[in-house]
């Protein structure tokens, strides 16, 4: 037995093609990242990143071109037929649009129980009160809103009960697909905090994809920053934040907008947008807008390292690191 | 300074949907004013009324199913009551408008040039080659690169960001007085955002403009504003200098928008202040104050009586609340 | 759009193709001896041989077919058996009243629908609206047949104003005032069915317009109505009705042998139903395959017209 | 405005639907009644449609004769009452042969997509490129004889890639909705999915198809008859009716009247149910 943590998920050179031969498009190139049990990831990047698509492919939502994907050492990306649709009961995924995740012909409670009649798992009585507990614990009334129909609710309830019905099965894994993006602060506030519940009530591991900054390091203990399809930087919120070791989670970091007027002002700006994933750079694909590009990142692709425990970077040049 | 040197003096603006439900109060009551080369900022969440208020102000608003009461004199123009034909003076010149969405601003089987030009030609009476020749000044103005070639491009083979970049040059064709930005890096990523808010910000030291920024994300507005208006449910709550609204907020639900935003710097899995429950319904809005029901310091006053606007020490800072927060300022004086 | 238009091309051609075969081999698909069925009644041995020789019909099938398009590619339909006179012909001489009349209700049509339907748009569920609305709901579910025959009833019959009853066709160039005369009525009707189409659709889909954030920034650079409605509005609301021009248009010519029938108009559809009954087999199959690729033509033309109108769907 | 409606008031979301309304009701009786009229036209104290009173030749309508009778001495009203069984049966019945047909092939490969949905999506749109009436007439016109079910066949077999285009198209813009991924990811089997999540949310959409189809299919067998090629005289269609009736319309209008009026009263019924459930679903318009 050895003493070290063993991953809950393990994704190993992940890689997704979107298109045809002439038109492929890699949407996510090269992925590799652990998830260890009770932790929560944040995945963050700007649109087009590849973040939600590396969240769909790990559901197999959308098919991986290569790499394995294991959860407790089983390869999800070579299952198939049953054996597929099972493995996905221990991971779930919760979507950015609220209402377009609920089927608006259906009750409240079928939606949450559909896991559980799909399997046929928990049936009569218990199942009622399995639903009923679900819903009370989302904060959603089962005796009052129970026989709605789904297109009646807000944003914010909708997402509740795609919470409630993502926890039926009792998942290992919660895939959160930028979930809070859609809501106002305020009522983005009351789904983190319910989410923050859920997960120590239920002992939950999360993958958490969204684009807002302050969000990812609010939900997540280690964060992971993508770009074009690659991830850049991973490591701890806290120190990733703090001192972030790659050029672009720092420009990422300066662009992003405190509510305090004394926070200073973006002066250093990253210019320009990102590079089509059709045609990316060669070498480093941050190279075209880093203003550290030398020769080296436009020939040679930089590979992760570790320059503190547990925090990795794909760059050849990292920034100076301060620790306290 | 004076009323008629103010550029923008708005007066109980009110302005009503008739909806299958009845009539719906989207702004209920709002008067302030905007001096010249000032950038204001409109705060609230969905439903608070600021995207109504914002083209009310502009004379905007749709023509049918709509009633406006009050007044706001722009520029020393009655906009409200005023005919199409009548505001269509004012629009452009005097103010102009910046989307939310630069997807669906943009008129999509138009190319780029043509809409950047359109208001020269037609409002201003320019010969077609010094409108073109204006019309790639424009987009060079706003930082698009390769002008001569993005003239003739479709508004769909040009990213978010470069759209949102068109849009502000069509709104400054006609040389406006008044900048409207409602919520207009919204749909756009963090790095992108930044650019954005940096030329709005360069453009109107530039051209000497005023600007209106309608927003959701009080840190948008941290920074860039020197005065501040928090909408709720259709009205002000709390209007002031910026640095009162963020630091010295007397309203209870300024203080709970501003603690309920996660923050970059502080530390993971802070617990996040949340209001209780939702928004009101503005079709069955109650007497008192709209934020009684999810108000901690609420009290039978407050969801009876609706508080209207008071001065709360500080010059130009207003507040609309029965049990008001303490001031912090008598800790710390200036 | 290169790209687009050749690959569209390849598909029509290919389409051309499957229709050429299908109007070829719909004798095959029909039971009994074809060459009863291709000489109808007047089936004597003499002709059945003549006939067998004609077409080879004991020879393969696939010779017989590529026998067949050799000849039309040619322009040679073969002569029918029934009248003895040339199929293509026959089809030339019918053809141009087919798009005379096409082309006149159509500027009937789009000339009353257009504006009809931007004046209702700018202000839905208003008087005008509601009316036009009402009006063209009412239209919709009158099919032509019964349209002809109550304006027949009323306006020749009740009212005896001439030139408008069946049987009165001229020929354009004979005397374009008399011909554009007997073409009034039928015209007329075709533009009414047009016109519910395009207004229903173009009303729709400028309402939707109007409501587009992109109007409300037009209105915002403070240029008139007119130029909003016609500059920005127009364009984006259009394709619908493009498309739906296209299927309404390859409709009139498949389906206008009910008006033309109905007045003896002698176009395609009239000289089809003269030989459907008088079992002319060859004149019907030569008017499928004219009409059939005619219809495909119009489809493809709008498409093409579609793609200039709106960049966004060639790019995609 | 509707943007900005949903802004200010998207607290409790706003059922869309707008309510059906009684004119909506009226036609559905109206249909229901004709429908039923067709069915039970036996039964019920209709005269003989067929039946020729020489005593009573173009009669206009009154207390005997409702609607007057024909140049035969038919009785028109219960010529109209039985017209509407071939008109009824003919729309309903080649509608369910293309919905039969054409619904789960569209729904299949809107859902599984790849190679299926491509086979089969070239195939009806190369037969959607051939002119259905053309084909139609010309496959009636040489198939001998002719009769009721040879004719719902063939125009029920025609408008199978129309049904398949329409279904396909709509099950694809909610095939693509989170739900059914969501669906998916809990585990659901395809065919669990197509019942419990496609179905519901396409049979709307299908419905009001329908109606407008049968509506569209009624027009077309007028058409038909017209040109001879419906249902053979004596049996009474509206088609057909009207028909007759030209030749003697300038004697007696009322032979052309009323069955025009039956054939447009049941096509506006069909077509504004078929309207209003689809606003009422909030389906975008489909076009036919």
């Amino acid at each position: 037995m050895t003493q070290e943590r063993q991953p809950l998920l393990k994704v190993r050179d992940l890689n997704v093609v979107f298109g045809s031969r002439h038109h492929a498009v890699s949407a996510v190139a090269g992925v590799s990242f652990d998830i260890f049990p009770g932790e929560t990831l944040g995945l963050v990047g700007e649109s087009g990143c590849g973040k939600s698509t590396t969240g769909k492919a790990l559901m197999r939502i959308v098919e991986p071109s290569s790499g394995t994907i294991e959860l407790e050492g089983v390869d999800i990306a070579s299952q198939s037929g049953r054996a597929l649709r099972n493995i996905r009961t221990h991971m779930q995924m919760i979507f950015q649009d609220p209402i377009s995740s609920l089927n608006p012909r259906r009750r409240v409670k079928d939606i949450v129980a559909e896991p559980l009649d799909c399997w046929k798992s928990v049936k009569g009585t218990e199942r009622d009160v399995l639903i009923s507990d679900l819903l009370n614990k989302v904060g959603i009334d089962p005796a009052v809103y129970g026989n709605r129909y789904a297109r009646q609710f807000s944003g914010g309830q909708c997402q509740r009960i795609s919470i409630a019905r993502s926890l039926a099965m009792r998942p290992k894994l919660l895939i959160c697909d930028e979930m809070v993006s859609a809501l106002d602060v305020s009522v983005q506030a009351q789904i983190l905090n319910l989410l923050e519940d859920l997960k120590h009530e239920y002992g939950l591991t999360l993958l958490f994809i969204a684009h807002d900054l302050a969000v990812v390091k609010n939900v997540s203990d280690r964060v992971a920053v993508m770009y074009l399809g690659k991830i850049c930087e991973i490591g701890p919120g806290d120190s990733l934040y703090e001192a972030p070791a790659h050029p672009y989670t720092k420009f990422l970091l300066g662009a992003a907008l405190e509510a305090d007027p004394d926070s200073p002002m973006h002066s250093q700006v990253l210019e320009g947008e990102p590079p089509s994933p059709l045609n990316p750079p060669s070498g480093c694909r941050f190279r075209t807008r880093c203003p550290n590009a030398t020769e080296l990142c436009a020939s040679e692709e930089p590979q992760p390292r570790e320059i503190a425990p547990g925090h990795q970077v794909a760059c050849h040049f990292p920034l100076t690191i301060t620790r306290k | 300074m004076s009323e008629n040197e103010k550029l923008l003096v708005v007066k109980d603006l009110v302005t009503t949907f008739a909806t299958p439900g009845g009539p719906l109060p989207a702004v209920g009551g709002v008067s302030f004013d905007l001096d010249q080369n000032e950038t204001l900022g409109i705060v609230g969440e969905s439903g608070s009324g600021k995207t109504v208020l914002s083209r009310t102000i502009m004379g905007l608003q749709p023509r049918t199913n709509v009633t406006v009461s009050g007044s706001a004199l722009l520029n020393g123009f009655e906009v409200v009551g005023a005919s199409e034909r009548a505001k269509r003076q004012i629009w452009g010149t005097d103010v102009a408008m910046v989307f939310q969405d630069p997807m669906t601003s943009l008129n999509p089987v138009m190319r780029i040039g043509k809409q950047i030009d359109e208001s020269l030609r037609v409002r201003h009476g320019m010969s077609r080659s010094s409108a073109k020749h204006r019309a790639i000044e424009l987009l060079e103005l706003v930082g698009i690169p390769s002008p001569q070639q993005r003239y003739s491009a479709y508004p769909g083979q040009l990213s978010g960001g470069m759209r949102q970049r068109v849009v502000i040059a069509i709104a400054l064709a006609g040389s406006p007085k008044l900048l409207m930005a409602d919520e207009p890096t919204t749909g756009l990523d963090v790095t992108i955002q930044a650019q954005i808010l940096n030329l709005l910000d360069e453009l109107k030291e530039r051209l000497k403009m005023s600007v209106i920024l309608v927003t959701h994300d009080l840190g948008v507005v941290a920074t860039r504003t020197s005065r501040i208006i928090v909408m709720y449910a259709g009205r002000i709550v709390e209007m002031g200098t910026t640095r009162d609204v963020f630091q010295d907020h007397r309203m209870p639900y300024t203080r709970a928008l501003l603690e309920s935003s996660p923050k970059v710097a502080s530390p993971s899995h802070t617990r996040l202040v949340t209001i209780p429950g939702r928004p009101p319904n503005l079709l069955k809005l109650a007497a008192g104050c709209s934020f009684a029901p999810r108000c901690a310091y609420a009290t039978d006053r407050c969801r009876q009586e609706r508080p209207e606007l008071q001065p709360a020490g500080d010059p130009g800072h207003l507040f609309a609340c029965w049990n008001p927060l303490p001031t912090t300022r008598g800790a710390t004086p200036q | 759009m290169l790209r687009y238009v050749i690959r569209r091309l390849v598909m029509l051609l290919g389409i051309v193709f499957v229709i050429s075969v299908g109007s070829f081999y719909l004798i095959h698909l029909l039971p009994g001896d074809p060459a009863v069925v291709i000489l109808g009644t007047g089936a004597t041995p003499q002709n059945k041989l003549i006939l067998y020789k004609q077409l080879g019909l004991n020879r393969p099938i696939y010779e017989q077919y590529f026998t067949w398009i050799g000849n039309v590619l040619h322009g040679n339909m073969g002569t029918s058996f029934i009248s003895q006179t040339s199929v293509a012909s026959t089809i030339r001489a019918a053809l141009p009243i087919d798009v005379e009349l096409i082309v006149l209700s159509q500027i009937l049509a789009f000339a009353a629908a257009i504006p009809l339907a931007m004046r209702s748009s700018r202000r839905p569920d208003g008087p005008l609206d509601r009316i036009l609305g009402a009006t063209s709901f009412t239209l919709l579910s009158v099919p032509s047949f019964i349209i002809i025959v109550l304006l027949v009833l009323f306006i020749s019959i009740k009212l005896g104003i001439p030139h408008t009853g069946p049987s009165s066709y001229v020929t354009l160039s004979s005397d374009w005032i008399a011909n554009l005369e007997s073409l009034a009525l039928p015209a007329f009707t075709l533009a009414i069915g047009s016109f519910v189409v395009y207004y229903r659709v173009l009303r729709s889909d400028l309402i939707a317009t109007l409501q587009e954030e992109f109007i409300t920034m037009a209105r915002s650079k403070g240029i008139s109505q007119r130029r909003i409605m016609w500059r920005h509005a127009f364009r984006p609301s259009s394709v619908a009705l493009l498309g739906s021009a296209g299927v309404n248009i390859g409709g009139l010519l498949a389906g206008g042998f009910v008006v033309q029938y109905l007045l003896a108009i002698p176009g395609l559809g009239f000289t089809l139903i003269n030989a459907i009954n008088m079992s002319d087999y060859l004149l019907v199959q030569g008017i499928v395959l004219v009409v059939s690729v005619g219809v495909v033509l119009i489809n493809f033309i709008f498409d093409f017209i579609i793609n200039i109108v709106d960049p966004r769907i060639s790019r995609e | 405005m509707n943007e900005l409606l949903e802004e200010v008031s998207l607290v409790e979301r706003p059922e869309k639907n707008k309510p059906l309304g009684i004119l909506f009701w009226v036609c559905v009786g109206w249909v229901a009644l004709n429908v039923f009229g067709a069915i039970f036209a036996n039964v019920l104290p209709l005269q003989n449609p067929l039946f020729e009173n020489f005593s009573a030749v173009n009669a206009g309508p009154g207390l005997h004769h409702l609607f007057g009778t024909d140049d035969l001495g038919r009785d028109i009203f219960s010529r109209v009452v039985y017209g509407s069984r071939v008109s009824i049966a003919v729309g309903v019945g080649a509608m369910l042969i293309g919905f039969g047909i054409g619904a789960p092939l569209g729904m299949l490969a809107a859902y599984r997509r790849g190679r299926f949905d491509m086979v089969l999506t070239t195939v009806m749109y190369i037969l959607l490129a051939f002119p259905a009436i053309i084909a139609t007439i010309a496959v009636l016109s040489f198939w001998a004889p002719r009769g009721l079910a040879k004719i719902i066949l063939v125009i029920g077999l025609a408008s199978v890639p129309l049904v398949y285009r329409v279904i396909r198209t709509a099950t694809m813009s909610i095939a693509t909705k989170d739900y059914i991924i969501a669906a998916k990811v809990q585990g659901a089997t395809d065919r669990r999915i197509l019942v419990k999540e496609l179905l519901p949310n396409v049979t709307p959409i299908g419905v009001s198809f329908l109606l407008i189809g049968v509506a569209t299919v009624i027009t077309l067998e007028g058409a038909l008859a017209f040109l001879g090629l419906s249902v053979n005289p004596p049996t009474p269609s509206w088609g057909n009716m009207i028909n007759e009736a030209r030749t003697v319309m300038a004697q007696n209008p009322w032979l052309v009247i009323f069955p025009s009026l039956a054939l447009c009263l049941f096509l506006l019924c069909l077509n504004f149910i078929g309207d209003r459930l689809r606003s009422h679903f909030d389906v975008t318009e489909v076009k036919l």
